[in-house]
C-alpha cells in the first residue's frame, strides 16, 4: 500500500501533496461559503430594516464612533497583510519571519478587540443596548427623569426591568438545561449595575459621539432599539470570529515555533489565513454599513 | 494555476502561489487609501449615493483582499466560482426576502398608524403594551400557578428554577 | 476507456470473505468511536438515525393513537402539541436530513467512487460527534418535558412559550454544522478523489444526487445556523428583530426558516431518488436509461430548490406579488421530477425484474413518489393552495414526500447495500413481507388524510370534538400506522436476526456494476487493494449469476456504452 | 384547453351532489368557491390521469417483465432524446395552464372589492372577536360554562355582500380559515392582514384556526352565520343596543367577548390563569409588593385598564392592557356583573343589577353611541376617555 512517494505529512488517503493541498484548499474555501451565508442572514436583516426603517439607522449611527470604526479598519487591514505575509514566510520556510507575522496578527487582533470593548462597555453605560435593553433617553436636562412614570419607563426602572428580566430569563433557560447561553448572559447583566450610578442622560464627559447625537435634531425613533439589536448581533457574532480566529493562529504560532511547517507543507498556514482574511472582508462591509449611514 | 509549478528550487513550495512582498505592500497602500478615501466621503455625498459609493469602494476592498491576499488570482478557477456561487445565493436570498418585505410594507404602515393614534400619537406609547405585555409573558413565572402541577407535569422543572429564583 | 483483462482478473482473483474487513480490523468501543474510517462511521450513523427513527415513531405512534378519538384520549392538549413538535423535530433534523447521505452516503460513497476514504476523515468524525450531541440534547429537552412550538419554531410563540426552545435550537444548530461537514466532504470527495478512469460521467447517479445534496446542505444550512441562532438571541437578549412586541417582523423569520428549509426537503429527497436510481438498473438487470437527462436533473432540484421557498408562505402575510413569482417558480421543481420518473420507468421496461425486497421498496417509493410529486401541483398552485394550506392535505402530501419517499429510498438501500455492509444475507422471506406491510400500513395511513386535509381539517389539532365526521378518516389512519409499525419491526427483526443467522453474502448479491460491488464483502479498511478501474456504472450485463458463488460474478470488463458515453 | 376546461368542469359538477359537500371538497358557499374547486379538479384529472398512466405502466412491466416470465434482460436504448424532450415540454406546457387557473383564482380571492362591507376581527389565544362598523362586539368562546352554546360569540355577515375582514393580532401568529368559503389567511402581529368573501347560502360554517398558536390551538373555533340582510341588520342592532339587558347580563357578555373569559373563572372558584371572579368583589388582595387593597371598583378598573400596575399576589402579570379598546361604561357593566358573582355584595344590590332597565335612559344604553365607525378616530377617543378614567382615580 505504500507508495515510494508518499511524504509523511500526505496523509494515507490522498495519492500525493497536490490533490491533498488541493482538497484542503476547496474544503477551506466551502467552509468560507457557509461563513458568507450565516453573515447574509444578519446582512440581510439589516438590508430589510435599513430599507423600511432608515430613521432608525440614521439616528442609531450617530452612536457610534467613526473614528474608532476607522481606526479598528485599519487595524484589521494591517493583520490581513501581517497574515499574508506569515503564509509567504511559511511558503518560503522563514520560521522567523512567520512567527513574527502571526505574533502581530494577533497583536492587531487584540487591539481591535480592545477597541471593541471600550465601545460596547460605552453602549452598555449609556443603556444603548439591544432589544428592550435600549434605555437611552434624550433628555436634554440630564439625569432629572424617571418622576414620570407615564412616559417611558426610566432608567432606573428600565435597568431594573431589564435585569429581573435576564435573571428571570436566566432560570428559566437554566431550568430548561442550557449552560452556555446562560453563562454569555451573566456578563451583561452585571455590567447592568453600572448603568444606574452613571449619568443617565447627556452629560460632558460623555464620549463625543454622545454629545453629537445629543446636539443633533432628529428626534428618537420608536425603533431605535432595532439598530443596536442589528449592531450588536453582527458585529458580536463578527468578534466571536474574531476570538476564533485568534484561537486558530496561536494554534499554529505554536506549532510553527516547534518547527511543523516549511515550504513542502503549510497548508495549516495557508488555511487559517483564508479564514482571517474572510474575516477581514466581513468587517470591510460591517464598517461602512454601520458606522458610515448616510 | 501556478499549484503545477515545477520549479523545485530549495525553500520554494511545490504547491501553491507565493505573493511577492512588493504586491503585498502595493495592496494593503490601496486598502487603506480606500478606507480612508471612505471616511472622508461620508456624509459628504445627498442621499442614496453615499451608501452606493462606499458600497462599491467596500466592494472593491473585498475584492482585491479576495483576489491577492486570499490568492484566488492564482488559485485553481473553481475556488473563485464557489465564491461566486456563495455570492449569487446571497443575491437570491436578498432579493426575494426584500422584495416581499418591501410589498407588503403596505399592510404594515396603517397599523402603525392606527396604533400611534390610539397611543395619542407618541411613538414610545405605542410600542409600551406590548412590550411590557410580551415581558412579562417571558419571564420565568409558569402560566399556571395553582394547577400547573396537574395540568402541565412537563412545566414543573421550569416552576421550580422559578420558584428558586 | 475500457479496462485492461488484468484489472478483472485481479478483482475475480482478490478474496471474496478476507480474514481482516473493517469491521474485525480493531476492535473495542473507541476503534467505532474515534475510527476514521468512513464505512464505520456510515454504521454509527445508521445506527443512531435508525435509533432516532425509533423515538420519533413512538411519538407519531402516540399521536396516531391520541387521534383515534375526536375528544381527549391520553394527552391534554398541551402534551399533544408537545408530542407532534418532538415528532416532527425529531423526523426532520435527526433522521430525514441525515438519512441517506449521513448514513449510507458516508458508507458508500468513496467505495461507489473507487477511494481509499473521504477526503476528510476527521472532519467527518467530527460530523458524527456532532451529531451525537444534537441527539443527546434533544434527548435532554424530552426529559424536560419537550416542547411545543411545532417543529417550524415560528416566532412570536417559539419567543414567548415557557419550554425548552433554546435547548432544542441549539441542538438544531449543532446538527447543521454535523450537516454542512458532510456537505462539505462529499464535495471535496467527489472533486477530488476520483481516481484516473472515473470522469464525471462514469460516475453513479447517486454520486450525482449526493453532490447536489451536498451543494444545498453548504449554501442553505448556515441560513439555518444563523436563524437559529437569531432566534436563541431573542429568547435569552430580547433582541427584537423577529419579536412584533418590539418592533420585529415575524414574517421575516419565516423568510429565513425556509429559505433553509425548503431546499432541506431536497437534502431528504434528491439522494432518495439516486439510491432508487441505483436500484432500478439493478433490480431490472437493465443500464439505467436517460443518464445524463438524471444526472442534471440533480442538479437542477438543487438550484430551483432555493428559488420556491416562498410556496410556504401563500397565507402568511406575503405580498400577492411574490405568492405569484414563487407559485410559478415552484413549478420548475415538478420538470425535473418528472424526468427522473419517467426514466426510471422506462429503465424497467423489456428488463429482467427481480422483486427482491430493495426492489419492492422501490416499486413502493415510485408509486408513492408519483402521488407525493402530483400532490405538490394543487399546494403549488395559489388558489388551491390558499384552500389546502395548513390543512392534512399538505400533512398527507409531505409525508409522501419526506417518509414515504425519503424513509422508503432509505430503507430500501439499507436493504440494499446490508449485505455489502455486514457479510450477511437477511431472510428474503420476511423482509419482503414486512416490505408489503410498511407499504400498505403507509398509503393506508396517509390516503386517508388527503381527502381529511381537503375538506378541511387543520392540520396540529389536537381535538376535532366540533367536526365528528372527521373520525373515520382518523380511524383508518390510525389502523395503517399500526400496520406500518408492525412491518417496521418485522423488517429491523429481518436485519438484525441475520447478523448471527443469515448466510455469507457474496461479493455482489444483487448484480449491481458500481465499484463497491467489486470489493470484497465486507470490504477491507481502505476499500480496495489496488486503485479499481472505473468503468460504466451501470453495465450490469458484465454481472452475470453464478450458482456456484450464489451471487453475480463479473464475466467481462465492464464496457463504457457509446450510449452511455455520448 | 377549452376542452379540458369542459370537461373537469363537468365532470366536477356531475361529482357534486347538489352542491353540497363532494368526496374532495366541503359544499361551496362564497363566489371563490367556485373558482377555487374547478383549479382544483382540472389539477384533480391531470393527477388521475399521471397517476394511471405511471403506475400502469409500472403494474404492466412488472408483469410482463418479471425475473420468473422474462429471465433475460432485453438489450435497449440507454437514451432517446425525443421521448426525454416530450417528457419535459408535456408536463411543463401542462403546469403553465395549471399555473394560470390558480393564478386567476387567487386573484379573485385576494382582490377585495373597493366598497366592501368592513369587519375588524381582532385574534388572541386561543379566541377570535369581532368589531362591526357600528361598534357592536361579538366574539370569545362559543359555549359558555353551563355549556350552553352563545350566538353572540359568531360572526355575523350577510348574504350575497361583498364583506372584507381587516384582522390583526394580540399576540401569536393565528390562521382565519373557513373551508366553505375557500379562504384562509394568517392573522400576523404588528399588521393587518385582509381576508375578502362573498357568501352565496345562508347557513352556519366553521371558522377554524389553522396556524399553530400554542395549548388550544385546536379549540380556537368559532361560527360565521351568514343571513340575509334584514336579519343581519337586526342582529346588528341587536349587538349595538344593549339597552333591554340588565347591568349584569352585559357584563357577563362583555366578559365573553373581551376574551376574560379565557383566564377568570366565575363558576367554579378555580384557578385558570387569573384569578377567579367568585366571591371576589369585596374581599382584600395581596398584591405584588407587599400591599394590601380592597377588591373594589376602582381596584377592577385599573385592572382592566394598566393590568400591570398591581399584580394580584401569586398570579403572573400576563394580562393584556384593555386601554383604548373597551369604553368605560362596558367596564361598568362587568363590575356589575362581578358583583353578582360575589356573596360579599348585598341580594339586594345584585338584584338590582340583574333588572332589566326600562327602555331609555340608563347608562349603559348610551355607552355604544360614542362610535361612528371610524376605527383608529374611536380608539383614540377611548383611549382618551379611559384615560381620564383612570387619571380620576389616581
Amino acid at each position: 500500500m505504500s507508495h515510494h512517494d508518499h511524504p509523511s505529512h500526505v496523509h494515507h488517503h490522498f495519492e500525493n501533496e497536490v490533490q491533498q493541498f488541493d482538497s484542503d484548499k476547496m474544503g477551506m474555501w466551502l467552509f468560507l461559503v457557509t461563513e458568507i451565508m450565516i453573515f447574509a442572514g444578519l446582512f440581510c436583516a439589516y438590508i430589510i430594516y435599513r430599507t423600511h426603517n432608515p430613521e432608525i439607522f440614521h439616528y442609531g449611527h450617530q452612536f457610534l464612533d467613526k473614528q474608532l470604526g476607522a481606526l479598528n479598519t485599519l487595524i484589521l487591514l494591517t493583520s490581513s497583510l501581517t497574515m499574508a505575509w506569515g503564509v509567504r514566510a511559511a511558503q518560503l520556510s522563514q520560521k522567523k519571519t512567520l512567527l513574527t507575522m502571526l505574533a502581530l496578527t494577533m497583536l492587531c487582533a487584540f487591539g481591535f478587540l480592545i477597541i471593541k470593548y471600550f465601545e460596547y462597555s460605552a453602549k452598555i453605560h449609556h443603556g444603548t443596548l439591544y432589544g428592550d435593553r435600549y434605555v437611552w433617553q434624550t433628555d436634554e436636562h440630564g439625569g432629572e427623569h424617571g418622576a414620570s412614570g407615564d412616559e417611558a419607563h426610566s432608567m432606573a426602572e428600565a435597568v431594573a426591568d431589564a435585569q429581573a428580566v435576564s435573571e428571570d430569563a436566566m432560570a428559566a433557560e437554566a431550568a430548561g438545561g442550557t449552560s452556555t447561553m446562560n453563562a454569555s448572559m451573566a456578563v451583561p447583566s452585571s455590567q447592568f449595575a453600572l448603568a444606574p450610578e452613571g449619568p443617565s442622560g447627556f452629560d460632558l464627559n460623555a464620549p463625543e459621539e454622545q454629545k453629537e447625537a445629543a446636539a443633533h435634531s432628529f428626534p428618537q425613533p420608536a425603533k431605535a432599539h432595532l439598530f443596536f439589536s442589528i449592531y450588536f448581533i453582527m458585529t458580536g457574532l463578527h468578534g466571536i470570529h474574531v476570538v476564533i480566529g485568534i484561537i486558530c493562529i496561536f494554534t499554529i504560532f505554536v506549532f510553527s515555533a516547534r518547527g511543523a511547517y516549511n515550504s513542502t507543507y503549510y497548508t495549516p498556514v495557508d488555511l487559517v489565513g483564508l479564514y482571517w482574511h474572510l474575516v477581514d472582508l466581513i468587517w470591510i462591509y460591517l464598517f461602512p454599513l454601520l458606522y458610515l449611514v448616510d | 494555476m501556478s499549484n503545477k509549478s515545477h520549479h523545485h528550487e530549495p525553500g520554494h513550495p511545490t504547491v501553491g502561489h507565493v505573493s511577492p512582498l512588493p504586491q503585498l505592500f502595493m495592496v494593503f497602500g490601496a486598502l487603506v487609501a480606500l478606507t480612508i478615501l471612505t471616511v472622508a466621503l461620508s456624509g459628504k455625498l445627498p442621499g442614496a449615493s453615499g451608501m452606493m459609493i462606499a458600497m462599491g469602494i467596500a466592494t472593491v476592498k473585498a475584492l482585491l483582499v479576495a483576489l491577492y491576499f486570499m490568492h484566488l488570482r492564482y488559485d485553481r478557477p473553481f475556488n473563485g466560482y464557489i465564491f461566486l456561487a456563495g455570492i449569487l445565493f446571497v443575491a437570491v436570498f436578498f432579493g426575494f426576502a426584500s422584495l416581499d418585505t418591501a410589498t407588503y410594507r403596505r399592510d404594515i404602515l396603517p397599523y402603525e398608524a392606527d396604533k400611534l393614534g390610539a397611543a395619542g400619537g407618541s411613538e414610545e406609547a405605542m410600542y409600551e403594551e406590548p412590550r411590557k405585555a410580551y415581558q412579562n409573558a417571558h419571564q420565568g413565572k409558569s402560566l399556571h400557578t395553582s394547577e400547573a402541577g396537574e395540568e402541565q407535569p412537563a412545566a414543573e422543572s421550569e416552576d421550580a428554577g422559578a420558584a428558586a429564583h | 476507456m475500457s479496462s485492461t483483462g488484468q484489472t478483472v482478473k485481479s478483482i475475480l482473483t482478490s478474496p471474496v470473505h478476507p480474514e481482516v474487513n473493517y469491521l474485525n480490523a480493531t476492535k473495542g468501543f473507541a476503534s467505532w468511536f474515534f475510527t476514521l474510517d468512513h464505512k464505520r462511521i456510515g454504521i454509527m450513523y445508521m445506527c443512531s438515525i435508525l435509533t432516532a427513527f425509533f423515538l420519533g415513531g413512538v411519538f407519531a405512534m402516540l399521536i396516531r393513537t391520541e387521534l383515534f378519538t375526536p375528544g381527549q384520549l391520553m394527552f391534554t392538549s398541551d402534551q399533544y402539541n408537545r408530542v407532534f413538535t418532538l415528532h416532527g423535530a425529531i423526523m426532520v433534523f435527526l433522521v430525514l436530513i441525515p438519512g441517506i447521505p449521513a448514513a449510507l452516503g458516508n458508507f458508500v460513497l468513496p467505495l461507489m467512487l473507487g477511494a481509499k476514504d473521504v477526503a476528510f476523515p476527521r472532519l467527518n468524525l467530527l460530523s458524527y460527534h456532532l451529531y451525537v450531541i444534537g441527539l443527546v440534547m434533544a434527548l435532554l429537552v424530552l426529559g424536560l418535558g419537550g416542547i411545543d412550538t411545532g417543529w417550524t419554531f415560528y416566532t412570536p410563540y417559539s419567543i414567548q412559550t415557557q419550554t425548552p426552545v433554546v435547548l432544542i435550537t441549539s441542538a438544531a444548530f449543532i446538527l447543521g454544522f454535523s450537516s454542512i461537514f458532510t456537505g462539505l466532504n462529499f464535495i471535496v470527495t467527489i472533486h477530488k478523489m476520483r481516481p484516473p478512469s472515473m470522469t464525471w460521467f462514469k460516475m453513479p447517479l447517486l454520486l450525482w444526487a449526493l453532490y447536489s445534496t451536498a451543494l444545498i446542505q453548504i449554501v442553505a444550512t448556515p441560513v439555518l445556523g444563523i436563524t437559529l441562532l437569531l432566534l436563541i438571541v431573542e429568547r435569552v437578549m430580547h433582541i427584537g428583530i423577529f419579536n412584533p412586541a418590539l418592533g420585529g417582523d415575524p414574517v421575516l423569520f419565516q423568510h429565513f426558516f425556509w429559505f433553509y428549509s425548503h431546499p432541506a426537503v431536497y437534502i431528504m429527497i434528491l439522494p432518495a431518488m439516486g439510491v432508487i436510481s441505483e436500484l432500478v438498473s439493478t433490480f431490472s438487470r437493465k443500464h439505467i436509461f436517460g443518464y445524463r437527462f438524471i444526472a442534471y436533473s440533480s442538479i437542477a432540484i438543487a438550484i430551483f430548490s432555493f428559488i420556491v421557498w416562498g410556496h410556504h408562505m401563500f397565507t402568511s402575510g406575503q405580498s400577492n406579488l411574490m405568492n405569484m413569482v414563487f407559485s410559478a417558480l415552484t413549478f420548475s421543481v415538478s420538470i425535473p421530477s418528472a424526468v427522473k420518473m419517467f426514466n426510471w420507468l422506462t429503465t424497467m421496461y423489456k428488463g429482467s425484474i427481480n422483486l427482491a425486497t430493495p426492489m419492492i421498496y422501490t416499486l413502493s417509493f415510485m408509486f408513492i413518489f408519483a402521488i407525493a410529486g402530483l400532490t405538490g401541483l394543487p399546494l403549488a398552485t395559489l388558489a388551491t393552495d390558499i384552500h389546502l394550506h395548513d390543512t392534512y392535505f399538505v400533512v398527507a402530501h409531505f409525508h409522501y414526500t419526506m417518509m414515504g419517499s425519503t424513509l422508503f429510498a432509505f430503507v430500501a438501500g439499507i436493504h440494499y447495500w446490508w449485505p455489502k455492509m455486514t457479510g450477511r444475507m437477511y431472510n428474503q422471506k420476511v423482509a419482503r413481507f414486512a416490505a408489503w406491510l410498511v407499504s400498505i400500513g403507509f398509503n393506508v395511513t396517509f390516503f386517508s388524510q388527503f381527502p381529511l386535509g381537503s375538506l378541511g381539517m387543520p392540520r396540529r389539532y389536537h381535538l376535532y370534538e366540533a367536526m365528528p365526521d372527521w373520525q373515520i378518516y382518523h380511524q383508518i389512519s390510525t389502523i395503517g400506522a399500526y400496520m406500518q409499525m408492525i412491518g417496521f419491526l418485522l423488517a429491523a427483526y429481518a436485519l438484525i436476526s441475520s447478523l448471527s443467522k443469515g448466510k455469507l453474502a457474496p461479493r455482489n448479491p444483487w448484480g449491481g456494476a458500481t465499484l463497491e460491488w467489486e470489493t470484497s464483502t465486507p470490504p477491507i479498511t481502505f476499500n480496495f487493494e489496488d486503485t479499481p478501474d472505473a468503468g460504466d456504472p451501470y453495465d450490469v450485463e458484465s454481472w452475470q449469476w453464478s450458482d456456484e458463488e450464489g451471487g453475480y460474478v463479473k464475466v467481462r470488463p465492464s464496457v463504457v456504452d457509446e450510449d452511455h458515453a455520448e | 384547453m377549452n376542452f379540458a376546461t369542459a370537461t373537469a368542469s363537468s365532470l366536477h359538477l356531475a361529482l357534486q351532489e347538489g352542491r353540497g359537500q363532494t368526496f374532495w371538497l366541503p359544499e361551496q358557499a362564497s363566489t371563490a368557491a367556485g373558482g377555487v374547486d374547478l383549479s382544483f379538479y382540472i389539477i384533480y384529472w391531470i393527477m388521475v390521469f399521471f397517476f394511471v398512466l405511471l403506475m400502469g405502466l409500472t403494474f404492466w412491466f412488472v408483469v410482463k417483465y418479471h425475473k420468473g416470465i422474462h429471465p433475460k434482460a432485453e438489450h435497449t436504448p440507454h437514451h432517446n432524446l425525443p421521448m426525454e424532450l416530450s417528457w419535459i415540454l408535456i408536463p411543463l406546457a401542462l403546469v403553465i395552464v395549471i399555473f394560470w387557473y390558480g393564478f386567476k383564482g387567487y386573484m379573485h380571492l385576494t382582490s377585495p372589492p373597493a366598497n366592501a362591507y368592513q369587519i375588524r376581527v381582532e385574534a388572541q389565544q386561543w379566541t377570535w372577536s369581532f368589531v362591526y362598523p357600528n361598534g357592536g362586539r361579538s366574539g370569545g368562546k362559543m359555549v359558555d360554562d353551563q355549556g350552553q352554546a352563545v350566538p353572540e360569540a359568531y360572526l355575523h355577515v350577510p348574504e350575497n355582500t361583498d364583506v372584507v375582514l381587516i384582522m390583526e393580532s394580540k399576540d401569536v401568529l393565528h390562521s382565519f380559515y373557513i373551508p366553505q368559503f375557500r379562504v384562509k389567511q394568517d392573522v400576523v402581529p404588528g399588521r393587518y392582514t385582509k381576508v375578502w368573501f362573498k357568501a352565496t347560502k345562508a347557513g352556519t360554517y366553521d371558522i377554524f384556526c389553522t396556524e399553530y398558536c400554542g395549548k388550544d390551538h385546536s379549540s380556537m373555533l368559532n361560527k360565521v352565520v351568514v343571513q340575509s340582510q334584514p336579519e343581519f341588520e337586526a342582529y346588528l342592532t341587536k349587538l349595538k343596543d344593549r339597552s333591554p339587558y340588565s347591568p349584569a347580563e352585559n357584563g357577563e357578555y362583555y366578559y365573553n367577548i373581551f376574551g376574560c373569559v379565557q383566564c377568570h373563572d366565575t363558576k367554579d372558584k378555580v384557578t385558570i390563569t387569573g384569578p377567579t371572579f367568585v366571591d371576589a368583589f369585596g374581599s382584600k388582595v395581596n398584591v405584588d409588593g407587599g400591599a394590601t387593597v380592597d377588591m373594589d371598583e376602582n381596584y377592577i378598573r385599573e385592572s382592566i385598564l394598566d393590568p400591570m400596575a398591581k399584580i394580584h399576589s401569586g398570579f403572573q402579570g400576563v394580562m393584556p392592557t384593555f386601554k383604548g379598546k373597551i369604553k368605560d361604561d362596558q367596564i361598568n357593566d362587568i363590575i356589575a356583573f362581578i358583583k353578582t358573582l360575589s356573596s360579599n355584595v348585598p341580594e339586594d344590590v345584585k338584584e338590582a343589577l340583574r333588572q332589566t332597565p326600562e327602555p331609555g335612559g340608563e347608562a349603559s344604553g348610551e355607552a355604544m353611541n360614542v362610535d361612528d365607525g371610524n376605527s383608529a378616530e374611536s380608539a383614540a377617543a377611548g383611549d382618551a376617555a379611559s384615560d381620564a378614567a383612570s387619571g380620576n382615580q389616581e
